[in-house]
């Protein structure tokens, strides 16, 4: 079981590994303190993010969802992110429609030099997340 | 008392709580426009004026199941040795199937053939088979597309059933079939049927002769096999179909199933689930090749298997039971009653061959054709 | 709705120059009507059509490599439309015959008037109603009261492309603003009260699939992934997690590709009301990019295009 | 429930060894945990067991090495799919599930005193050598042994140590071909129906067995059709998707038969007779 | 499966915060991972040592390294399992420092986290696949696009070095800002005299071919084998004919072309040589002014030249060069001074820009060298120089710094006085940036040997008053408001990307900043590539940088050339890409979407349409992935199963 019981929920992050996995490893450099819920998977591109992998997360245990990439216009793959905005625009429209606060899930643009805003989108966003509680807890009786 | 019980229709949820003291009763409840087998219990609507959407197979033939668990477990002292753990628990309860159509119970039958009565019986099956108590409602008119009566069934059949009811104005006939279903006249809510039993029968006579038999005047179709192994047939009469498993998952006597390891970290179920023939995927091998790649192929095969290779192995015994489910919800209207009386004319290959324009391919492919 | 026989003609002539017409042919009872695949002129006797021709036939095409007629109604001509923007279908080889539409009927809506009597006979009259004729007496009714959701919002009754028009175009009566209408009501009920609604509702199903093999815009059918280890997405297990995941590949797949002729709901044994999700996502399609599916052919389908700076994705805060 | 066997629960089996055959095929030697079991199990050339790994899932395999030769099972894996892809990653040591024995078998008794004609190619050699090794272990009971097996290239083909073994036997005739001359390869040259053809042998009182891919059993059996052999004296084994191996879940039947069940092992005279599903 | 767990202390950087021997014994019971470890340094040598043993010992088949970034590591790691005879691609690391210990206080914690993030490795490397590049030729031949210093050096550095070179130059002469300055800091020695000399070398090159007043119309191709489409532009001029003479140039009645090189500081002939150093020294006409064009008649160059070398039908040449590598130079561009209406907005003669003043001070300039202010071509006796004119600038959109113009502005103040003894030169600043060996002494040596006067603030306006312009801002030090009534406003205008530079880098598939500049591989360890191999950055297009920051660059990127051609064949990076033929439905949506066009349709043998990927245009981005709705296209290292290990790892874990 992922997530120290009580103390931590499960938060899911994909990072691009030009601009937000970078970013990552910048605030670690500096030092930049943050909440340890996160647990990061490393993707080439935001555009690599199906957003499939974020309704997987969320019904399969996940409390949020974190998704970051290059800001637009600075891809490594030109155009990756563009696709990904799209994308993650629309599942961020359509997780209300099935329940799932919207909340739960965050995408946004990290440069490789920000560890600043690095920390700060993840203690925001786990604060987020804490703030509306586990998702799977009283589900767990279910089948 | 005598051999035939009358339930008077008010008391009828107390018979069914009765039922339920030492067993868990499957009835037929209403759950927005359809009708559904579902544990019952007193905020659920029964519904027996028509046969249910799915027929109650799953709950002796759950759609997915778990065979066995296995984990893997390291030797504490050496962590480079490893061993597999593999439980299977077949613990059942005791269940009651309520409200059952004579076509559902004789899907049991069916099953029963090819999960009990082999050198190698299902334990699962089996379990669940001799745990469950099938209380049958005899049809009193036909379904839309039901057919039961051209494939050696009818509308109070009492193949596969342990009780058959049949409704009358004011209550419900209730005739065992098995010692097992003998018992049930003991429930306290049962009066005698005795006085009603004249009753029932005519029901019963009426409804028979109201049921179509699309292979009329056979009593049960037999097939040409030239125009069944004649692939233009196939082309022309299921070109409409969109090779879905929604007549297989609804018909009371599929049994396909696929086995797969699920697994977790360590540890994990292998599950046989309910598969379809209807699919692509069933067949397809590791290599890519499919031996039955074209909806063709496999409608072709699963008409086969119920009115030829099924037959063939058990005594003559078609694997349909008329219920009409695949006829009543196919997407497209795909008929095998149809497909079935067009078989069984053996004179038709050349009525086959010359609706199709010489020399031409047929243009509706199946989703993969090569 | 009296243009059987202008069809019929249609079809007639346009035999040589295709080797197969789609059309409706009666099916296996008064309420049902079924796909009727003509390859000779002289079947054309059997072809029907009257307002149980619901089906969309369209979702054949893709599959056929020869020169095919199809009869579409205005609904369906959004799929075509769709197909050409996709690239699916050449549309050279595709003879469409358009059919205006006042509405069809929903079988399921009927069966539940009648309770889910077997039908005797069915007329339509003229005054737009279907009388159905059951062994416990006949039962008339308003089409526009047992219509697929979908006719209720129709902003397209005549097909927006075609080579062939049988009758006079119709112009839809029905208000734009209405076409999402259920979707904003849903919308406004408590995140609890959609989870629980989903999830009553994927729990009935079966995993038969119907509904992606009816939807004409699900173009993966062998090869999709809910059926795959080769990408695992879903195990076999029967488990409402499983359920729910399938249908939100499929919505997720159909983004901005959902022509909403709401066949997957159509077909649904276990009636599912599984268009609901995707004519969502289509909501958000035309809110954030201005997009329909299948009105213009030149349309880029947006979930495999962008603009570099989009107007109304706005950056969100934490 | 525990008087009559699961069918679906494996028996524990540990892995004893994995020969490299080729580079794309293992051969793995495999032990039931169960010493008992191993002591009293039994099975009949040509019969197949499901290998498992658990987590992965279950895939059919001939149990290759002869029942005349009972310190261990072995299975030819080549890979295919996700399950062979697993089975390429045991080592030894590695729990494997099996269950065994499944099918029918070749009717080795009716082809005492007679001529046995193998023909394989590829991977296809695996059933035959349960049956080759069975006969050469009941040498006796059989004339002549002729064996044409090829593969694509030399590195292709498999039970490398066997072959150079049957080539020395005098009791064995043994003719290897490769599709196209290779550096070092000095033997035959050519597809396996070519060389049937080349060799010709004669089909008086001689059964042909053949194994290998479907488009060489395709020329073989025309090839066999030629040098005028009975379909009776035919015998193939198939291959199939299986899952249950019992004769129930539905995959691999062709017609009525079931592969897992009334097969693998078919004569050419019983194939006509299915549909052309294979 | 036989995995290996290492993890690594990196001495207390992990030890510190995370139980590295708790998270070994956890994976220790994971079933697949048959040896696990905690190492002191692993990515020291006996560190890489110890998993090399350890894959021989144990037969271990894949490798899970938690130690730090893979950003960092990877391709260490990566090696030295391929020494060992593993994959490189059997290998995953978790990243338990930058993401874990040292951002985490909590020592439990921080080793719960670790465990998952190992779980999460080793999820994936089980699902992990051998992968092999496959390699290609490359052509050895290397593009420098733009023909300013930089690109002059790398051009140079690349030709001296053997390679045949294709320089393009947008504008009509090489040369770039440095041919326009008139002096250099902190050497005040000539700056044509210095790169005069390297013009000539690069216009006598053997091995240079160069295209003047030439652009990039379209790049296509991958490292090795780039084909890039280069518009020659019309010159009207026939440049194999035109001798430079300059006679067309001085018989053009159009007096009043404007003039690029210049900068407008006075107007040009329509027909021109645009500088008497110019490489190549040919003619050109810009017919937004020439009468033959704008009128339809005049004619007069084309009687006077003697070579007969005008051409008014000349059309733009479109010529294809292939290459194997491309240096990128395109230097910068500059704000314009109507981004600053508070100084007038450029409707003042008198308020120039530092460029301006470069060209008026130059003796090959338009005032010969004369400071004469442009209103009246007076000699002025007051000059302010206003500093980060945009610069270091939220709200201009210009937070950074320019990087040089304090250098200069000090050299143009001392120059000042130098032309103009009884002048007096103010300098409003913000703070002086004077970093480069022998440039502090130099800004010292204007205010103290040339009187100088530095005033620490902003500019808040600037107005004409009479004949002079009033500037008028804030001395922040004495806190007093100040104005200087001056003959001649110099504004330091702030360093911007080139125009076009956005176009350019989608073109050569770089990533740009938001201010249109390139970024590099690594801000610190990667200077002069980008992100897309073979090509490489030199000089201010990469950010503001002065002369000999971008020689240096020039040489770095020639010398990066260099090293990559110094194979014959290239490795493709297998993490590409595949498309599973028996799943691909031939939707062809990866098409569209690709941002390389990596992807086309094919044929197979059946007939079947499936998409295919072009293993080496490719650059392994994933989009096709998850545009694929059957999971027919997967990205190697990438696939869905791969990521979908690390999601249940993580959530039913």
């Amino acid at each position: 079981m992922s997530g120290v019981a009580g103390k931590e929920l499960r938060i899911v992050g994909f990072l691009c590994n030009w601009c937000s996995y970078g970013g990552a490893d910048t605030a670690g450099v500096a030092r930049f303190k943050q909440p340890t819920d996160l647990r990061i998977i490393r993707v080439p591109c935001s555009g690599r993010v199906d957003p499939l992998f974020v309704v997987k997360a969320l019904l399969t245990g996940a409390d949020g969802v974190l998704v970051s990439g290059c800001h637009p216009r600075d891809c490594h793959y030109t155009d990756g992110n563009f696709y990904a905005r799209r994308r993650l625009e629309m599942l961020k429209r359509l997780l209300p429609f099935i329940g799932i606060d919207e909340k739960r899930f965050h995408y946004t643009w990290v440069s490789a030099s920000e560890g600043q805003k690095w920390q700060q989108v993840v203690t925001d966003f786990t604060n987020q997340v804490h703030k509306l509680g586990p998702m799977h807890a009283k589900k767990e009786s279910e089948g | 008392m005598s051999d035939t019980g009358y339930l008077p229709k008010e008391k009828i949820k107390d018979f069914l709580k009765e039922l339920a003291k030492d067993a868990v009763v499957y009835a037929p409840c209403l759950e927005g426009d359809i009708v559904l087998f579902r544990p019952f219990s007193e905020e659920r609507t029964l519904c027996l004026d028509r046969p249910a959407n799915t027929p109650p197979k799953s709950v002796i033939y759950p759609q997915s199941e778990t065979l066995f668990a296995f984990q893997y477990k390291k030797a504490p002292e050496d962590h480079q040795k490893m061993s597999v753990e593999l439980k299977a628990d077949i613990g059942v309860p005791n269940m009651v199937i309520f409200g059952a159509r004579p076509c559902d119970a004789k899907g049991f039958r069916i099953y029963d053939r090819v999960f009990i009565e082999t050198n190698t019986p299902d334990p699962y099956y089996r379990k669940r088979r001799e745990n469950t108590l099938i209380v049958t409602l005899s049809c009193a008119a036909p379904s839309p597309g039901c057919f039961c009566v051209a494939v050696g069934g009818g509308p109070a059949h009492k193949e596969g059933s342990d009780v058959m009811m049949t409704e009358l104005e004011g209550g419900y006939v209730i005739e065992p079939v098995t010692e097992k279903g003998r018992a049930i006249l003991g429930k306290h809510v049962i009066e005698d049927g005795k006085p009603y039993l004249k009753d029932a029968q005519h029901v019963q006579a009426k409804a028979h002769d109201e049921v179509r038999n699309p292979f009329a005047p056979d009593e049960l179709p037999k097939i040409s096999q030239s125009l069944f192994n004649f692939d233009g047939f196939w082309e022309q009469v299921v070109g409409k179909c969109v090779s879905c498993g929604a007549c297989t998952y609804l018909c009371p006597t599929c049994y396909c199933f696929n086995i797969t390891d699920e697994q977790g970290i360590g540890s994990g179920e292998r599950v046989r689930s309910w598969d379809a023939c209807m699919f692509f995927h069933f067949t397809l091998e590791a290599s890519g090749h499919n031996p039955r790649p074209t909806k063709f192929q496999r409608f072709k095969n699963r008409v086969g298997h119920k009115f030829i290779y099924y037959p063939e192995k058990y005594e003559g015994v078609i694997a349909c039971c008329g219920c009409g489910r695949c006829i009543r919800y196919c997407p497209v209207n795909v008929d095998i009653s149809e497909i079935v009386n067009y078989l069984k004319d053996t004179h038709q290959e050349l009525h086959w061959a010359s609706s199709r324009k010489e020399g031409t391919q047929p243009t509706v492919g199946s989703t993969k054709d090569e | 709705m009296n243009n059987a026989e202008q069809i019929k003609e249609t079809i007639a002539r346009i035999f040589p120059d295709v080797e197969t017409v789609i059309c409706y042919q009666q099916g296996f009872d008064g309420l049902h009507a079924t796909p009727y695949f003509i390859s000779i002129p002289e079947q054309v006797n059997k072809l029907i059509w009257n307002p149980l021709c619901a089906q969309n036939l369209t979702s054949y095409l893709p599959s056929i490599k020869k020169k095919v007629g199809i009869v579409v109604k205005g609904c369906d001509s959004r799929t075509i439309i769709q197909y050409l923007q996709e690239g699916l279908i050449d549309r050279a080889k595709v003879v469409i015959i358009g059919v205006p539409c006042t509405g069809v009927i929903s079988v399921k809506k009927v069966l539940r008037e009648i309770g889910h009597q077997p039908v005797v006979d069915v007329v339509f009259d003229d005054n737009g109603n279907i009388v159905v004729k059951t062994q416990k007496g006949e039962k008339r009714l308003a089409i526009a009261d047992v219509c697929p959701d979908k006719c209720t919002t129709c902003q397209y009754p005549t097909p927006l492309v075609y080579d062939h028009l049988i009758g006079e175009p119709i112009a839809s009566n029905k208000p734009k603003e209405d076409v999402y209408k259920d979707i904003r009501e849903f919308d406004a009920k408590t995140l609890e009260e959609k989870r629980a609604y989903w999830e009553k509702e994927f729990e009935r199903c079966i995993r038969c699939y119907a509904c992606r093999n009816a939807c004409p815009m699900c173009i993966c059918q062998d090869s999709c992934i809910a059926e795959t280890r080769e990408p695992h997405w879903i195990s076999q297990r029967l488990s409402l997690q499983e359920k729910f995941m399938f249908h939100m590949i499929h919505a997720a797949h159909l983004a901005g590709r959902c022509v909403e002729c709401g066949e997957c709901e159509r077909v649904c044994p276990m009636d599912i009301p599984v268009a609901k999700l995707k004519k969502k996502i289509n909501a958000e399609m035309k809110e954030l990019f201005n997009y329909e599916t299948g009105v213009n052919p030149d349309d880029k389908p947006p979930m495999y295009t962008f603009n570099v700076d989009e107007a109304k994705i706005k950056e969100h805060k934490l | 429930m525990s008087n009559i066997k699961n069918p679906y629960l494996p028996e524990l089996a540990t892995v004893l060894r994995v020969i490299e055959e080729t580079p794309n095929i293992k051969s793995y030697h495999v032990v039931f945990n169960d010493p008992e079991l191993m002591k009293s199990f039994r099975f009949e050339p040509g019969q197949v067991g499901q290998l498992s790994v658990f987590g992965v899932g279950e895939s059919t395999f001939v149990i290759n090495s002869p029942p005349t030769r009972m310190e261990y099972l072995q299975f030819s894996v080549m890979k295919a799919g996700e399950v062979t892809a697993a089975i390429h990653n045991l080592y030894p040591g590695d729990q494997v599930g099996i269950r065994a024995p499944l099918g029918n078998w070749f009717p080795y008794e009716q082809m005492k005193g007679r001529n046995i004609l193998f023909i394989g190619g590829g991977i296809g050699l695996a059933p035959l050598r349960t049956l080759i090794l069975f006969m050469l272990d009941n040498r006796a009971d059989y004339k002549d042994i002729t064996i044409i097996y090829g593969s694509r290239t030399p590195p292709d083909l498999c039970y490398k140590d066997e072959l150079k073994e049957w080539e020395e036997r005098s009791d064995v005739n043994l003719i290897l071909t490769v599709d196209n001359e290779y550096p070092g390869w000095n033997k035959r040259t050519g597809f396996v129906p070519t060389v049937l053809k080349e060799v010709a042998p004669a089909p008086d009182n001689t059964v042909a067995i053949t194994c290998g891919p479907p488009i060489m059993i395709k020329f073989v059996l025309e090839g066999l059709a030629q040098l005028k052999f009975k379909d009776e004296d035919i015998i193939t084994t198939l291959e199939k998707r299986m899952k249950c191996g019992i004769g129930i879940c539905g995959r691999c039947n062709i017609g009525s038969k079931y592969v897992c069940k009334d097969g693998p092992v078919f004569s050419l005279a019983q194939l006509k007779e299915m549909p052309d599903e294979v | 499966m036989r995995v290996g767990v290492f993890i690594c202390h990196c001495g207390n950087n992990i030890a510190g915060t995370v139980d590295v021997a708790r998270v070994a014994a956890e994976m220790r019971k994971l079933p697949g991972v048959v040896y696990a470890t905690n190492y002191m340094y692993t990515c020291s040598e006996p560190g890489q040592e110890e998993i090399k043993q350890a894959i021989k010992k144990e037969n271990l088949d894949r490798i899970v390294v938690a130690a730090c970034s893979p950003r960092m590591h990877e391709n260490t790691f990566r090696k030295t399992i391929e020494k060992a005879g593993l994959n490189r691609y059997f290998l995953e690391m978790a990243n338990i420092r930058e993401h874990i210990s040292w951002i985490g206080e909590d020592k439990e914690l921080n080793t719960a986290k670790a465990i998952d993030a190992v779980k999460m490795a080793v999820a994936k490397v089980m699902k992990n696949k051998p992968l092999y590049s496959s390699s290609f030729k490359v052509n050895k031949r290397v593009m420098v696009i733009g023909g300013g210093v930089a690109g002059m050096q790398a051009a140079l550095d690349c030709a001296d070095g053997g390679l045949d070179v294709v320089l393009v130059e947008k504008s009509p002469s090489i040369g770039g800002m440095m041919a326009r300055l008139d002096k250099t800091f902190p050497t005040i020695d000539c700056s044509i005299c210095i790169l005069g000399p390297k013009m000539v070398d690069v216009a006598q090159h053997e091995k240079i071919k160069l295209h003047a007043y030439s652009e990039i119309d379209e790049i296509k191709g991958y490292v090795g084998n780039y084909q890039v489409k280069v518009r020659k532009k019309a010159t009207y001029v026939d440049w194999t004919k035109c001798t430079g003479c300059g006679a067309c140039m001085e018989k053009c009645p159009t007096r009043n072309a404007y003039d690029n090189f210049n900068f407008g500081v006075a107007p040009t002939r329509a027909i021109n040589i645009p500088f008497p150093q110019a490489i190549p020294k040919k003619a050109k006409i810009d017919p937004a002014f020439c009468r033959q064009f704008t009128k339809g008649k005049c004619g007069v160059c084309a009687k006077i030249c003697p070579t007969g070398a005008i051409n008014y039908e000349m059309q733009d040449e479109i010529v294809t060069e292939d290459v194997g590598a491309i240096i990128v130079a395109t230097g910068y561009g500059l704000f314009d001074l109507d981004k600053f209406p508070e100084y007038g907005a450029g409707r003042y003669p008198d308020v120039i820009t530092g460029i301006q003043y470069e060209r008026i001070l130059n003796a090959s300039g338009p005032t010969s060298g004369h400071i004469l202010r442009p209103s009246d071509q007076t000699e002025p006796k007051t000059i302010v120089f206003v500093s980060c004119a945009g610069s270091r600038d939220k709200s201009l959109g210009v937070p950074y710094c320019s990087n040089f113009c304090c250098m200069y502005i000090a050299k143009q103040a001392i120059l000042t006085k130098d032309h103009v003894p009884d002048s007096q030169s103010y300098v409003f600043y913000m703070d002086i940036r004077s970093p480069g060996k022998g440039y502090d002494e130099f800004t010292r040596r204007a205010q103290e040997d040339y009187g100088v006067k530095y005033i620490r603030g902003r500019v808040s306006r600037i107005y004409p008053k009479g004949k002079k312009m009033v500037v008028r801002g804030a001395d922040t030090l004495l806190g007093t408001q100040v104005e200087v009534e001056a003959d001649l406003v110099v504004l330091a205008t702030a360093v911007v990307s080139a125009p076009g530079a956005a176009g350019m880098a989608e073109k050569l598939h770089i990533s740009y900043d938001t201010f249109g500049f390139y970024v590099e591989s690594h801000p610190k360890l990667r200077p002069v590539e980008t992100n897309t191999s073979g090509v490489f950055l030199a000089g201010a297009c990469q950010g503001p940088k002065d002369i000999p920051a971008s020689v240096g660059q020039g040489s770095a990127a020639a010398s990066k050339v260099q090293a990559l051609f110094s194979k014959d064949m290239l490795e493709s990076d297998p993490a590409i890409a595949q498309v599973n033929t028996n799943a691909c439905v031939g939707c062809l949506k990866c098409v569209r979407t690709c941002p390389f066009q990596a992807i086309k349709e094919e044929e197979l043998r059946n007939g079947k349409k499936v998409a295919k990927v072009i293993e080496t245009v490719c650059a392994g981005c994933g989009v096709c992935t998850s545009t694929c709705p059957c999971g027919a296209i997967q990205l190697q290292h990438f696939t869905d199963n791969q990521l979908l290990a690390e999601v249940n790892a993580i959530c039913q874990g």
